[in-house]
């Protein structure tokens, strides 16, 4: 199927013009409508799993057509190793949160609306293979977020929008001269990721260096890389359900996916220069996300700062540049975090949709009384804490096994961080599902019902399946990690 | 046969699978799918051992499992002889007890869910001992500490369970960093984790020297945890909050043994690097020393139990420490028998009189023979009478200290004290009289589901050791060996004073506590500053908690103070800077910029405004000004 | 012995009354009384049009002013004011300056034209200037002519429109 | 006394003296009906200037008496118009007296 990626791309966006043209009352076709709209993307990634060559590192469904001739800009899209499980997975989680969302009663029109444009712009980062097309997306992504964590956010949605807001807008201005001090400095100018990381190795050493910060800034702050994490807690406490789901699952991706698939070929000086400094933000991510964990109250906070201890992990397996090992760590602790807080915060907002608080101390004994979703939530922090058979160990342990020889002190601080996460996590779980059952909530706590089941089943089998046998996702990614060693490397 | 000794994991996985999602809602169908599931995984380990007995192997079957680069993980069985002894001793003890659980955990709400929990213990158990490398050892490592942290917190209505269960993990997990450290410098130094090919690279020297040392104490650490060694061995006694069988399964037969297990398994590197290997047997000693001293004390009889079961785990890794392979295993297996017995059979005395505290007991002997029975024999075998099982593997042990004297006279104290405390037990809680006659009252002999185990058990715990007996052509050794067998001869001076110091042991118990001819009070009260030191436990759980805990506590809220202060107080303090450059723009916009021009309009107005009166709007006053100014102009021409 | 010529004295009693009309004219308190004197300075003015032998002129002076002016004049006085408001002030508070400017003026005019000298031409005037004046009106000067009458008619329709009660 | 014959002179004066007699007027009168009046005086004190010129200056031309001519009878148009507004200012006034009528200024 010619298109695939385009399809994928621009087929929410088509969905979320449909939807404006329903009347707001006709909330149950609007719900029916837009998760038919992310089925269908969810369906073309599946599609382009299955027709995907994993045994060579070339851009594949490639589209390109001149945009703006004038400036040499192209709409030019195209997938490989690094994208393929990124493309899936936000279709994945798309689809999963707007199934979520099915709770939102607030504007409803606008809240899916504005959540496919959302999902247009993801794909499309994902999918860009120039440099203004991906700037582009990057941008398109922000507005639709702001507005919903901002319209359907909860008490303090306005500071956490803006803050979200510009923040990433003051990472991507970094990123904009970044671009540009490439753009000039390539002859003829080019804004074609290809070229430019055939070009890589020919930029100036300084040039480099001075790009790198700019790229690092803007993507350290998407991450969020410690110290630019503090939108992120602010913004998953506010935002809806669906929207965390989406900020953890798939916004945060983007900063890690930017440096593999940017900075790190492009600027291959660059990139060895800085890895020390990559690898200590990212231990000093993991260890002070997870000290910080252990003081929440909040258990939306409480995953919000998990996510920003394991996007530490991230970083420090993606600084192991020579390695396979680290960089595919990082991947498969992207595709791992992904699932598994995105569910976390599905069940965090199953939560609060039944009693209205998030506050740990105010549940208890969970476990009595809601026996599904105590488990399916232990399974999930289970996963998050890093227990082998799941998704999250695979990653954490691949990210050692590649960081060590490279920073192998680093790699020892980092290896606290898996023991903090377990306490940080089990002191939730003993508070919220063990011990008396808080009674308080006597009959106001119903169990998960079958809508929030399916949405977190998926995940659940993912997790469970990438965790027992790594290589159905590993085998999408080996040659283009490979390649991506070596771009490093020259 | 051997390849497709991954069954014996897989059917309490499925077992487990079943019950979650099938049979929880029935009682009888979810544990009989249990026990079904371990007794033909025992049934297939009785074949395999034969298998090993005709061929020792190793024998190795693998997948890979995750490939990076040039590098791959495994999943892989590995069946050797401790390997064949390990699969045998876990699903006779998992098989025991989990038909003890019939009786024991009759009436539970969640009876369903502690099957499957048991069952998933069992799997992990299994593919622990299955396992043919560091990572895959490392996974099912986690996965029993996870589901003995659902089982220690199995009750979890009582915040002592849930507490002991999440220090169970935590203190555990501690270990497990330095495991993972351990097997990351494995890997760096060897490019496998794969045993056969690290001892390989170990023999030929490649994987030599500090890094060795380092790799050696690292890997340990994980043993430490799992085996409840000195410095982690409090979570432990907090365990004990779980069901009776599960400590008797989880906490003194197999999980806490993982540890032991390792330590045999990755024997060459300690054998190869002698400090590890000494840090090994140090701390072994150290906590057998410590647990058996503190055991002395206590008055809850699983605790006892407990602190016996550390003991014990600290004169294997010792031995192993030593290089005593065949007597560490040995011991490791010997104990199994008797401390599952010891647990199930206390079990049965807690579930008789529904309380934990010795000192409520007495007297049960009369009303629960079996148990009694039992017990007596699980503690005369632990106290290394001859000729039951714990005299020959504790025989082993305190002849592999013969080139050590300061730890065979530890090891030889740990002896007396461990005889001490067991009949001391024994005594308090069978014999003499009741002294909590209410409970005495309500005391009853369990149901068969719990007694036939004991007997099983206490069969085991008779006779399991006889296979070690030298004289057997020395059946354990010539089985269990690590490089060439090792066929200790027997010293009859050594099993002597072994004896004797057992049986001294036991007889001062019995002069305290059941002829009462020295006082228990007496001797406390003259010691009082060591019982109060051993009856805190040295106070281990508080320094940890005022070194660790609060500490961390205090760290987390203060980074989060960091946090939300400091670092969004930049952040936020960047924007109001912003803000307030952009105010004080504003003010210079509205006023100085502004100003200007509106100063501009203002001075007009102004002036305009004293002018105006000047425009009288009278016609006549404007005329009489033009005429003036007609005339002045002519004037001034 | 200088001829007192009749021309003379009849030039300095005519301007006594024009002046004095004049005077009387602006300072009169009562309203009516000026738009007498109004009549009285007009009716003098057109005796100097005759005296400077501009004799349609000063018919037309007479028709006009004192005939249809001076009339509309007292027509308005007498539609708007009340003859016992007299005792109000009729003249408004800078009368003083007004009178010093005046003066000023004045004494600037007659400083200014006493001894300018204007070359005076010789001819005698024409006899009958009337039928020149015709001539000139429907000639030389028709365009004007016609304008004036436009602007007539304009000033009737004009003065109609605006003094019309709604 | 020295006859002075009487010239040009003599009548600008008295043109002159009108017209500041005049211009007094309007600069001084209350009522809107005597400021037009005064406006007359003006006019015809013009006119005398005009007539006087035409008289001694250009006799033959007669150009100062159409010029006068056309002057009365733009002053009598004004005059009809100025006491319309007269009567519209009473009417919207009740009086009309100029200083009342200072809605000019700002």
């Amino acid at each position: 199927m010619s298109g695939l990626l385009s399809w994928m791309i621009f087929i929410p966006l088509i969905g979320g013009v449909v939807i404006l043209f329903f009347k707001q009352e006709q909330k149950s076709a609007i719900r029916a409508a837009a998760t038919v709209t992310t089925i269908i993307p969810l369906i073309l990634s599946l599609m382009m799993l299955w027709e995907y060559d994993p045994s060579t590192p070339a851009m594949q469904f490639v589209e390109h057509a001149s945009w703006i001739p004038a400036l040499n800009v192209f709409y030019h899209v195209g997938a490989d190793g690094i994208s393929v499980p990124m493309l899936f997975l936000t279709a994945l989680l798309s689809m999963i949160s707007i199934v979520a969302s099915f709770g939102i009663e607030k504007r409803v029109k606008e809240y899916f609306a504005f959540f496919l444009l959302l999902e247009t712009g993801m794909m499309g980062v994902f999918a860009a293979l120039d440099f203004f097309l991906f700037y582009v997306f990057w941008e398109v992504m922000l507005v639709p977020m702001y507005f919903l964590i901002g319209v359907w956010g909860g008490p303090r949605k306005e500071y956490a929008a803006i803050k979200f807001f510009l923040y990433t807008l003051f990472g991507s201005i970094f990123m904009l001269v970044g671009i540009l001090l490439l753009y000039f400095n390539t002859e003829p100018h080019t804004l074609s990721f290809l070229e430019l990381i055939e070009h890589g190795p020919a930029f100036d050493h300084n040039l480099q260096l001075l790009v790198f910060v700019f790229f690092f800034i803007a993507f350290a702050i998407k991450i969020p890389a410690w110290p630019f994490h503090t939108w992120l807690p602010d913004a998953h406490v506010e935002a809806p359900t669906a929207v965390s789901v989406i900020l953890a699952g798939v916004l945060l991706k983007m900063g890690t996916y930017g440096l593999l698939r940017i900075s790190f070929p492009m600027l291959p000086y660059g990139t060895n220069y800085f890895i020390w400094p990559m690898a200590a933000i990212g231990v000093i991510g993991i260890i002070y996300g997870a000290l910080v964990c252990m003081a929440q109250k909040d258990l939306k906070k409480l995953v919000a700062y998990s996510s920003v201890s394991h996007m530490g992990y991230c970083l420090l397996g993606m600084a192991a540049v020579t390695s396979v090992a680290g960089i595919q760590g990082c991947m498969f602790q992207m595709f791992a975090h992904g699932l598994i807080t995105g569910a976390l915060f599905i069940l965090v907002g199953v939560i609060y949709d039944r009693a209205h608080t998030r506050e740990i101390a105010a549940f208890g004994g969970l476990w009595l009384k809601l026996p599904v979703y105590s488990g399916v939530m232990i399974l999930f922090v289970m996963g998050s804490l890093g227990l082998p058979g799941l998704a999250g160990f695979v990653s954490e342990f691949m990210v050692f096994i590649g960081s060590f020889p490279t920073f192998t002190w680093l790699t020892g601080i980092a290896v606290l961080g898996v023991l903090l996460t377990a306490g940080y996590f089990l002191r939730m779980v003993q508070k919220m599902f063990l011990g008396e059952f808080n009674t308080k909530w006597e009959g106001k706590l119903p169990d998960m019902n079958f809508r929030e089941i399916f949405t977190v089943v998926p995940l659940a089998i993912l997790m469970i399946a990438i965790g027992c046998y790594p290589k159905i996702l590993s085998m999408w990614m080996q040659p283009t990690i490979q390649d991506l060693v070596r771009l490093i490397a020259r | 046969m051997l390849q497709n000794a991954w069954i014996i994991p897989a059917l309490p996985l499925a077992a487990t699978v079943l019950i979650i999602f099938g049979t929880h809602r029935n009682r009888a169908v979810s544990s009989g799918i249990s026990i079904a599931a371990i007794v033909s995984g025992f049934i297939y380990a009785v074949a395999i051992l034969f298998n090993v007995l005709h061929d020792h192997g190793p024998h190795e079957f693998y997948f890979k499992w995750l490939d990076f680069g040039s590098w791959h993980l495994q999943i892989g069985l590995l069946i050797d002889p401790l390997t064949a002894v390990m699969l045998l001793v876990v699903t006779i003890v998992s098989s025991c007890v989990q038909i003890y659980s019939l009786g024991y955990m009759h009436g539970d709400p969640r009876f369903s869910r502690y099957f499957a929990y048991i069952s998933l213990f069992s799997f992990s158990m299994l593919g622990l001992v299955l396992s043919n490398n560091f990572a895959m050892i490392f996974i099912f490592w986690e996965l029993v500490g996870l589901t003995s942290y659902l089982l220690i917190g199995f009750w979890f209505e009582k915040k002592s369970a849930s507490d002991a269960g999440k220090k169970a993990f935590i203190t555990t997990r501690a270990g497990d960093l330095g495991f993972i450290v351990g097997i990351l410098i494995t890997l760096y130094a060897c490019g496998t984790l794969n045993f056969g090919e690290v001892f390989t690279k170990i023999e030929t020297g490649v994987f030599a020297g500090g890094l060795l040392t380092a790799a050696g104490i690292f890997l340990f650490c994980g043993a430490v945890g799992k085996s409840a060694q000195f410095p982690l061995h409090v979570w432990l006694p907090d365990a004990m909050e779980g069901p009776t069988p599960v400590s008797a399964l989880i906490h003194a037969a197999t999980m806490v043994a993982a540890g032991v297990y390792l330590v045999a398994r990755i024997l060459t590197i300690y054998i190869a690097s002698e400090s590890a290997g000494m840090v090994v047997a140090v701390i072994g000693i150290t906590t057998s020393f410590m647990a058996a001293s503190i055991g002395l004390v206590q008055n809850d009889i699983k605790r006892v139990l407990a602190y016996s079961t550390v003991s014990q785990l600290g004169y294997m890794i010792m031995a192993l420490g030593l290089g005593a392979y065949t007597a560490g295993t040995f011991h490791l297996m010997t104990h199994a028998f008797f401390k599952a017995l010891l647990f199930l059979a206390a079990g049965s005395v807690i579930h008789a009189v529904h309380t934990n505290d010795m000192q409520e007991m007495g007297g049960l002997g009369k009303k629960m023979k079996i148990t009694a029975l039992t017990m007596f024999i699980a503690s005369f075998s632990i106290a290394g009478i001859f000729p039951l099982s714990g005299f020959w593997s504790k025989d082993e042990i305190v002849a592999s200290t013969s080139g050590h004297p300061i730890f065979m006279v530890l090891t030889l104290m740990v002896a007396f004290m461990t005889a001490f405390y067991m009949f001391r037990l024994c005594f308090l809680t069978f014999t003499g009289g009741p002294r909590d006659q209410h409970k005495f009252d309500h005391a009853h002999e369990s149901p068969k589901t719990m007694t036939v185990p004991l007997m099983v058990l206490a069969f085991l715990a008779i006779f399991a050791g006889w296979v070690g007996i030298p004289w057997l052509s020395h059946g354990f050794s010539s089985f269990v060996y690590h490089g060439e067998p090792h066929h200790a001869a027997f010293h009859f001076d050594i099993a002597g004073i072994s004896l004797f110091v057992g049986l001294s042991g036991i007889g001062l118990a019995y002069l305290m506590y059941y002829k009462g001819t020295i006082s228990p009070d007496k001797v406390a009260a003259r010691f009082r500053p060591l019982y109060t030191l051993l009856y805190n436990k040295y106070y281990f759980d508080e320094i940890y908690d005022a070194i660790f805990v609060q500490p961390l506590y205090a760290i987390c809220d203060f980074w989060f103070w960091f946090d939300q202060h400091i670092i969004d107080g930049l952040v936020n303090g960047a924007a109001t800077l912003t803000l307030w450059w952009s105010i004080a723009k504003n003010w210079f916009d509205v006023y100085i910029i502004d100003g200007a021009v509106n100063g501009a309009g203002y001075t007009i107005r102004g002036t305009g405004s004293i002018l105006r009166f000047a425009q009288t709007g009278r016609l006549q006053n404007y005329a009489l000004i033009i005429f003036a100014g007609v005339i002045l102009i002519w004037f001034l021409r | 012995m200088t001829e007192i010529s009749l021309t003379n004295l009849t030039f300095y009693i005519l301007s006594f009354c024009i002046i004095a009309g004049g005077i009387f004219t602006v300072s009169s308190r009562n309203l009516f009384h000026s738009a007498v004197f109004l009549v009285f300075t007009l009716f003098s003015v057109a005796g100097m049009f005759v005296m400077l032998n501009a004799y349609l002129l000063a018919a037309i002076q007479v028709l006009i002013y004192v005939g249809a002016v001076a009339m509309l004049m007292i027509f308005g006085v007498m539609l708007t004011t009340r003859l016992a408001d007299v005792r109000l002030r009729h003249v408004n508070e800078q009368s003083w300056p007004a009178l010093a400017i005046c003066g000023f003026f004045l004494a600037f005019l007659v400083y200014g034209l006493w001894d300018t000298p204007f070359t005076v031409s010789g001819v005698p005037m024409p006899a009958d200037t009337a039928h020149a004046l015709g001539t000139l009106l429907m000639t030389k000067y028709v365009l004007p002519f016609e304008v004036v009458s436009l602007l007539l008619l304009a000033a009737l329709v004009g003065a109609v429109v605006i003094a019309k009660k709604d | 006394m020295d006859q002075v014959p009487i010239g040009l002179n003599h009548y600008l004066m008295l043109s002159g003296v009108l017209f500041t007699v005049g211009i007094f007027g309007v600069l001084t009168r209350r009522n809107a009906i005597a400021v037009l009046m005064s406006t007359e005086l003006m006019f015809n004190a013009a006119n005398i200037a005009l007539v006087a010129f035409s008289r001694f200056v250009t006799p033959a031309a007669l150009t100062g008496q159409i010029v006068a001519m056309f002057t009365i009878i733009v002053a009598a148009a004004e005059a009809t118009v100025a006491l319309a507004i007269v009567l519209l200012i009473y009417r919207s006034f009740k009086g009309i007296n100029v200083d009342r009528i200072n809605f000019m200024k700002w």
